[in-house]
């Protein structure tokens, strides 16, 4: 366990080269979002500057489009070392563009995505994956954009075993209380061959469904993408739609919303302990960390007024604003439950030997796929959006940024823990300096002309972005939301591919705790 | 396992008595509101009926139908009509049948209450 | 909300049927299964927390098993997605009758989603339901109050409520 | 009835159906007429077997003969009456199969011509009453089951599972020649009754000598570990029937050359000859059942069943021998007998095996395990007969595997009655060995079985597989055959219990079949079974919940729903388990015999983790042929190497290699 102390200045000097190399962009570099276009046919060098910059990496890639325009096709790059965003902006016209997962693997994914949406696939005859929708012939969902001509093709659904191995059909209905998951499992008899997930049915249109809507009436959706950690997405998504709005939020009710995402993270910490004892067997275990979870969740009511915080976060501001006198009374009984059970599951060997060498994920991997959160720290890859990206509350309270050697389950494990406890540090903090209910302005003003913005949490499960477009009439024109899930699924067929067998599989998914629905959106 | 054993006695029993025994963490849980009739006005009830993100409300003529199946307790209308919505505190809402959990605030216009039939959508 | 009216009156059958099925062979031990349709996770986490400590549903005779073929209820979250039309069909017909539908939280019931290409905004529609829980999610103390509610050991109580401050209860 | 007689009517009927076969092979009408008189030499053979195992040795007589290969003397004796039987049961057999598993055609012709020829050679093995004309007999039979083998000599692997067939062949030939002639010169004499006789005269180390050879040369054929490398070559690349003839067999033959030189010629002998004898067998048993498990080519995984049994019935002649050593006469004779009860059991259920194995690949084209699936509904008849055969070969009630094992190992168990705890805890060891053999052997016929007949079929042709047309009524026969030697185990006993009087002079009779259909192992208050009233109680306690099931079957509230699938939209072929898959464990467990070599081609391991086709292949190293055989086959090709300057081409000088070779010759006939 090693803490690593960023610091919140300095600012590289190649960046403003990095910049220039890049063509004329927007606006200043000093800013914590930087918006650079870059024309198509610069697109591959410049992502290959970007990729090669220190620091860098690709956080999030979308399209957007409206009826007759060309699709726009949007690239978020984290210059953390920068404390920084990089959105690039390219008008595709053609049905191809580069293909920019040979650069930036982390961005096949989202190829995939827009080729659904959008109909335009990156150049070469590499096959794309299956992402949102269904195998069922005859079965078309509206998109963002307009479908690819024709039937997808070079689309890898469904899989292929050969050889001495079969795949073992797992889901979509799993186990008692568990979301809807097909695992294609491949196996040899006994170790994992290969994994492959199919998420398509819990695809809900969640993009599609927030068009035209307020940015209000659309958090009430974005709360509700991914329920278990809700407010990180739904204040990514706040964020992003103050920076459209031009609304500055009050201080109080920002940290009434770090408030908020704190107990979050704490509960969710607490839920991903108590998974990890019921993948293992050890029900004991499962029941104390229960406990401690099913405190967290009545301190998170008494304090907000919902067990999992929903309609905590609002555009401009905070709703609600904790019950700091519930919480300075609960918190640390709550929190001490938690951190008993732990201790006693750090001295339980039976516990502690199935998580050791299990699911190991390499760091190359995690900076690969960009992974975030707990899982990419659980590498030792410090990528933490309160440190590289300090909000207005964080930027005070310089967060500690817990990381673990080894990428197996027990590092992932002990990043939860020290988590929780820098968690109720910051919480009491903010206390401190005074939280409360809120709001700038009454939101979704009409603005003058169409805008856009970029907002960011560092939710339960890492870096959580959103990104608004709204017209002149403030309804929103494309929403995109990136929720952590989406990118740390991408690591967890690596993690399981690690000399597994079946019976780590629930193990390691306990430490990953990412929900279906916030990568199924 | 023995210091399991030790921590299971030491940390003694949480369950809860519910159903022989209320439960008093029921009084954390957001409960979906309940409406003050006589403050109730048409004009207010469309406000509400905008501000619902859940469509549980909807008004036909002069009665302010509620579905309580769809509503989320998300608080928004009593955010934007605290004088006449307020919690109703009421947690076991589970119902056998559908209908049963739409109900029809009658508004204040004139006294009399409009028997709408139940067959309603939310 | 005719077809929910046909289905209630199918409930009230198979609910009697379940009960004495349930007092003449299990006593009042009862199976059940869960089934996402589409929720946020939260329905899921709150289901859990019924077995966990704080609620323990196994003192009241109710029991998870993973394989609908020994199930009894079949708790069902989310708004049921299209696409998932199929295999929320195949969990239903796998279950032995008599059988019970628990319609779990606010997606279920059609409150969050509207009818839409992705979503049919409600299980109404595709299964049977016999019991119908609010909620966003609805609490631990909802659900043991709806599951005893589905076998009769808790009378219904909502439709005593008016949710109206001076109306008369209807 | 004189045996010897009926015999001579078997043999007739056979050369008759090869000049049937050459004459007119190439019509359908004539191949019908050759499988005709062959079956009917079958049964001669067979009734022949019988009665001259009921009969006792019969006396030598000379039929014609040369002054080269000496005079051709024949006896049928109780000991080979045992194969004969078991040829004459294979023949009928392959006789009713052949006409619907052969196209008709001039090579057709040649190869039931050869076919019919071999049965000739090994009827001939089997009742040669000297040295000489059982050595011309052997070689006749392996030279034409090398041309079976060749039945499509094109084919590259062909000449290659021949060619390791002939090669070990001769290899073997060689030391039995060794043995013969030491016996002979020891003896003065040729002839084997007389061998027998004066066996006295052969000292002890020119009796352990001989036997060893005896053992390895015979082993060949037999196919003892690691002389069993040419079972697997061989065995697919033959016809089905010829491969069914090979297993049930000639394979015999070289346990019957063994039984001879154990227990006829040599008898007895020192213990560590029957420990020996014993630790071979438990261990060819063993490694053979490890092989197959391995295998994912029928005929392969077939052959390599055979070495495991090959393997079980020459530990129970080593223990008998061991038993001999300390005087437990009774034993010595139960274990020969058990051994020979396998040997008739074996050929009965592996011929039925090879036989549908060829109905397998006729009606679908392959023979590999991960291309089938499914075939239970789509070739009834064919998963009926095969089921039977495998539960007798899994050893499982009521069929007769099961009979000679429990035999078997009774035996083994009685190891305590040797008196030298050394010698018991051996004789246990094996026993153990024969038990986890025996454990994996269901594992594998459950594989062997379950993966081609249920399921899913993998691939089109196991999908339109269909079995009209097929031959049926060959394996059939063996199906009954192998209830009936299990069913009608006492009566079997008691003919065999007859021929162990003629052959070991014990009369087990008494120890054996106490009445009432009960079998008892040699001793009483030791254990015993009847398998007849097995095999009825079987059929009652499976019969008896059917009929309840059909009487009180309830008539509501029974639903018949779809497998729970997990909601998957539907089930794939690929979704099951694969031969290979199924026997991972092991390949886990035995990986240091396996040395298992993994290669996997997977998509997702493309850097941007995009998910697609996976192949993953292990492959099982040929321990014996890479680290046994490679360098003997080297060693020959440097000395071949050597020798080739000698060749010059030149007549002059070959001239001269023959008077220096007579020259050789006088000079030590002159010393």
């Amino acid at each position: 366990m090693t803490a690593v102390q960023r610091d919140q200045t300095g600012r590289d000097p190649g960046l403003a080269g990095l910049l220039a190399g890049l063509g004329q962009y927007g606006r200043a570099a000093d800013g914590p979002v930087i918006t650079a276009d870059v024309p198509v046919t610069r697109l591959e060098e410049a992502v290959r500057r970007i990729a090669a910059h220190p620091g860098a990496r690709l956080a999030d890639m979308f399209a957007s489009a409206t009826s007759h325009d060309p699709v726009v096709l949007r690239l978020v790059w984290g210059l953390d070392a920068d404390h920084a965003y990089l959105i690039t902006e390219s008008v595709i016209d053609a049905e191809r563009y580069p293909p920019l997962s040979d650069i930036a693997p982390a961005a096949f994914h989202e190829e995939c995505e827009i080729y659904e949406q959008f109909g335009i696939r990156p150049a070469g005859a590499k096959p794309l994956n299956r992402v949102a929708l269904p195998p069922i012939p005859g079965f078309d969902l509206p998109r963002l954009g307009h479908a690819p001509a024709g039937p997808p093709v070079g689309v890898h659904a469904p899989h292929v075993v050969g050889g001495h191995a079969f795949e073992f059909p797992f889901g979509p209905v799993r186990q008692v209380g568990v979301e809807s998951l097909y695992y294609g499992l491949v196996t040899s008899g006994e170790e994992v061959v290969d994994l492959y997930l199919f998420t398509w049915h819990k695809h809900r249109g969640m993009e599609w469904r927030l068009q035209g809507r307020t940015p209000r009436d659309a958090l009430f959706h974005v709360e509700r993408t991914e329920g278990l950690g809700a407010v990180g997405p739904a204040w990514a998504f706040a964020a992003a739609a103050e920076t459209a709005l031009g609304l500055d939020p009050p201080a109080q009710a920002e940290r009434a919303r770090a408030v908020a995402l704190e107990l979050d993270r704490l509960y969710n910490h607490a839920a991903a302990t108590a998974a990890l004892c019921q993948s293992t067997g050890l029900v004991i275990g499962q029941a104390a960390a229960e406990i401690a979870l099913e405190r967290l969740l009545r301190l998170n009511a008494a304090a907000f007024g919902h067990r999992y915080l929903f309609g905590v976060v609002d555009i401009g501001g905070a709703a609600v604003g904790p019950d700091a006198a519930a919480l300075r009374r609960d918190l640390p009984g709550a929190y001490g439950e938690l951190r008993r059970a732990a201790d006693a599951l750090l001295t339980t060997n039976s516990f502690l030997d199935r998580l050791e060498a299990t699911g190991i994920l390499s760091q190359e991997a995690a900076r690969r796929l960009g992974l975030v959160g707990p899982v990419a720290r659980g590498t030792g890859l410090p990528v933490d959006a309160r440190a590289d990206h300090p909000a207005v509350p964080y930027a005070a309270l310089a967060p500690i940024v817990a990381t673990a050697d080894g990428g197996d389950v027990l590092a992932r494990f002990r990043v939860l823990l020290a988590e929780a406890a820098e968690s109720v540090r910051l919480i009491e903090e903010m206390l401190e300096a005074g939280t409360g209910p809120g709001r700038a302005g009454p939101p979704g003003h009409p603005s003058a002309a169409p805008a856009s913005g970029l907002g960011w949490a560092e939710s339960c499960r890492g870096e959580a972005l959103a990104w608004v477009a709204l017209d002149d009439r403030g309804r929103i024109t494309r929403a995109r939301l990136r929720p952590a899930s989406v990118r740390n699924w991408r690591g967890f067929d690596d993690a399981c591919r690690s000399q597994n067998v079946f019976t780590d599989i629930p193990i390691i998914e306990a430490s990953f705790w990412l929900t279906v629905a916030g990568t199924a959106r | 396992m023995p210091l399991w054993f030790v921590r299971g006695l030491r940390r003694g029993v949480v369950t809860t008595r519910y159903p022989a025994r209320p439960d008093d963490s029921a009084a954390l849980l957001p409960t979906p509101p309940s409406f003050r009739a006589e403050a109730l006005t048409v004009a207010l009830a469309d406000r509400l009926v905008a501000v619902c993100p859940s469509r549980a409300l909807t008004r036909r003529r002069e009665v302010l139908v509620y579905d309580v199946g769809a509503c989320t307790a998300c608080g928004r209308c009593r955010a934007e009509v605290p004088a006449a919505v307020t919690d109703s505190g009421q947690f076991e809402l589970a119902a056998t049948v559908r209908a049963r959990l739409i109900k029809h605030v009658p508004l204040t216009h004139d006294g009399r209450h409009l028997e709408t039939g139940e067959k309603d959508s939310p | 909300m005719t077809a929910e009216a046909g289905t209630s009156l199918g409930v009230k059958e198979t609910s009697e049927a379940l009960r004495e099925a349930l007092a003449r062979q299990f006593g009042r031990s009862l199976h059940i299964r869960t089934l996402d349709t589409g929720s946020c996770a939260a329905c899921e986490q709150e289901i859990r927390l019924l077995a966990a400590p704080h609620y323990d549903l196994h003192r009241l005779g109710f029991f998870f098993t993973p394989a609908p073929r020994h199930a009894d209820l079949l708790m069902v979250t989310g708004p049921m997605i299209r696409a998932f039309d199929l295999a929320a069909r195949k969990t239903y017909e796998a279950m032995p009758g008599p059988k019970l539908v628990v319609a779990t939280g606010a997606c279920a019931l059609g409150g969050v989603y509207q009818p839409d290409a992705f979503t049919r905004g409600g299980i109404g529609e595709t299964l049977p339901v016999d019991v119908w829980i609010p909620g966003c999610p609805p609490s631990p103390l909802a659900l043991l109050q709806g599951l005893l509610v589905a076998v009769g050991r808790l009378a219904e109580k909502v439709q005593e409520l008016s949710f109206t401050e001076n109306g008369t209860p209807r | 009835m004189n045996p010897v007689t009926v015999l001579a009517g078997a043999a007739a009927a056979w050369g008759l159906a090869a000049l049937i076969a050459l004459a007119g092979g190439v019509s359908r009408s004539w191949t019908r007429m050759c499988c005709l008189v062959s079956g009917l030499g079958g049964a001669a053979a067979l009734t022949g077997g019988v009665a001259s195992l009921l009969a006792g040795n019969s006396r030598v007589f000379s039929a014609g003969g040369s002054v080269v290969v000496g005079t051709l003397q024949l006896q049928a004796t109780s000991l080979g009456g045992v194969f004969v039987a078991l040829l004459g049961l294979v023949a009928v057999a392959t006789a009713a199969y052949v006409p619907r598993y052969h196209e008709p055609g001039r090579g057709t012709g040649l190869y039931l011509a050869v076919y019919n020829l071999a049965l000739l050679a090994s009827l001939a093995v089997l009742v040669a009453g000297n040295v000489v004309t059982f050595l011309v007999a052997w070689e006749t039979m392996a030279l034409l089951c090398y041309l079976l083998i060749l039945r499509r000599p094109r084919r590259a692997d062909v000449a290659a599972g021949a060619f390791w067939f002939l090669a070990l062949s001769e290899t073997g030939f060689v030391l039995i020649i060794a043995a013969f002639v030491i016996l002979a010169a020891r003896t003065h004499t040729m002839q084997l009754d007389l061998i027998a006789a004066r066996a006295h005269l052969v000292g002890g180390s020119w009796r352990d000598a001989a036997y060893l050879l005896a053992l390895t040369g015979f082993g060949f054929k037999a196919g003892l570990v690691p002389l069993h490398v040419w079972l697997p070559e061989a065995h697919p690349v033959a016809p089905a029937d010829g491969s069914a003839f090979l297993s049930g067999l000639v394979v015999k033959l070289g346990v019957y050359g063994i039984a001879v030189f154990g227990f006829w010629l040599l008898p007895g002998g020192p213990a560590w000859r029957g420990v020996l004898t014993m630790a071979a067998g438990a261990v060819t048993a063993a490694i053979g059942i490890l092989y197959a498990l391995g295998e994912r080519d029928i005929k392969r995984f077939l052959a390599f069943s055979t070495i495991e049994n090959v393997g079980i019935i020459v530990t129970a002649f080593g223990a008998a021998m061991t038993f001999w050593a300390y005087h437990q006469r009774l034993l010595w004779a139960f274990l020969l007998l058990a051994g020979l009860y396998h040997v008739v059991n074996h050929g009965s259920y592996k011929t039925l095996l090879f036989l549908e194995a060829g109905v397998i690949e006729h009606a679908t084209g392959t023979r590999d395990f991960d291309r089938l699936g499914g075939l239970a509904r789509r070739m009834p008849r064919t998963s009926v007969i095969t089921f039977v055969g495998t539960l007798g070969i899994a050893a499982l009630p009521p069929f007769n595997g099961f009979v000679s094992e429990w035999l078997i190992f009774q035996g083994l168990f009685q190891g305590f009655r040797t008196g030298s705890h050394l010698i018991a805890i051996l004789i246990v060891l094996a026993a153990a060995t024969l038990g986890l053999t025996g454990g994996l052997a269901i594992y594998a016929f459950v594989r062997g079985y379950g993966i081609p007949f249920l399921g899913m079929p993998r691939t089109r042709q196991a999908a339109d597989a269909s079995e009209t047309a097929q031959p049926v009524a060959g394996p059939a026969l063996l199906a009954v055959a192998c209830a009936a030697l299990a069913v009608g185990a006492p009566a079997v006993l008691a003919a065999l219990a007859r021929a162990m009087r003629t052959v070991t002079g014990v009369s087990l009779r008494p120890e054996l079949l106490p009445g009432n259909l009960t079998v008892i192992p040699a001793h009483t208050k030791f254990s015993g079974f009847s398998p007849t009233w097995l095999a009825v109680f079987l059929l009652a306690i499976t019969a008896l919940p059917l009929l309840i099931y059909l009487a009180g079957r309830p008539r509501a509230a029974s639903l018949t729903g779809p497998v729970w699938d997990g909601g998957i939209v539907a089930f794939k072929p690929r979704m099951q388990y694969s031969a290979m898959t199924f026997s991972a464990p092991t390949r886990v467990t035995f990986d240091a015999l396996y040395r298992p070599s993994v290669s996997v081609r997977r998509a997702s391991d493309d850097p941007a983790g995009r998910s697609g086709p996976v192949h993953y292949e292990t492959e099982v190293t040929p321990v014996f042929q890479r680290y046994l055989y490679r360098p003997v086959i080297r060693a020959f090709e440097w000395l071949a190497d050597v020798v080739r300057p000698i060749q010059s081409g030149d007549v002059n000088l070959y001239l001269f290699y023959v008077f220096a070779a007579v020259l050789v010759a006088y000079l030590i006939a002159a010393l």
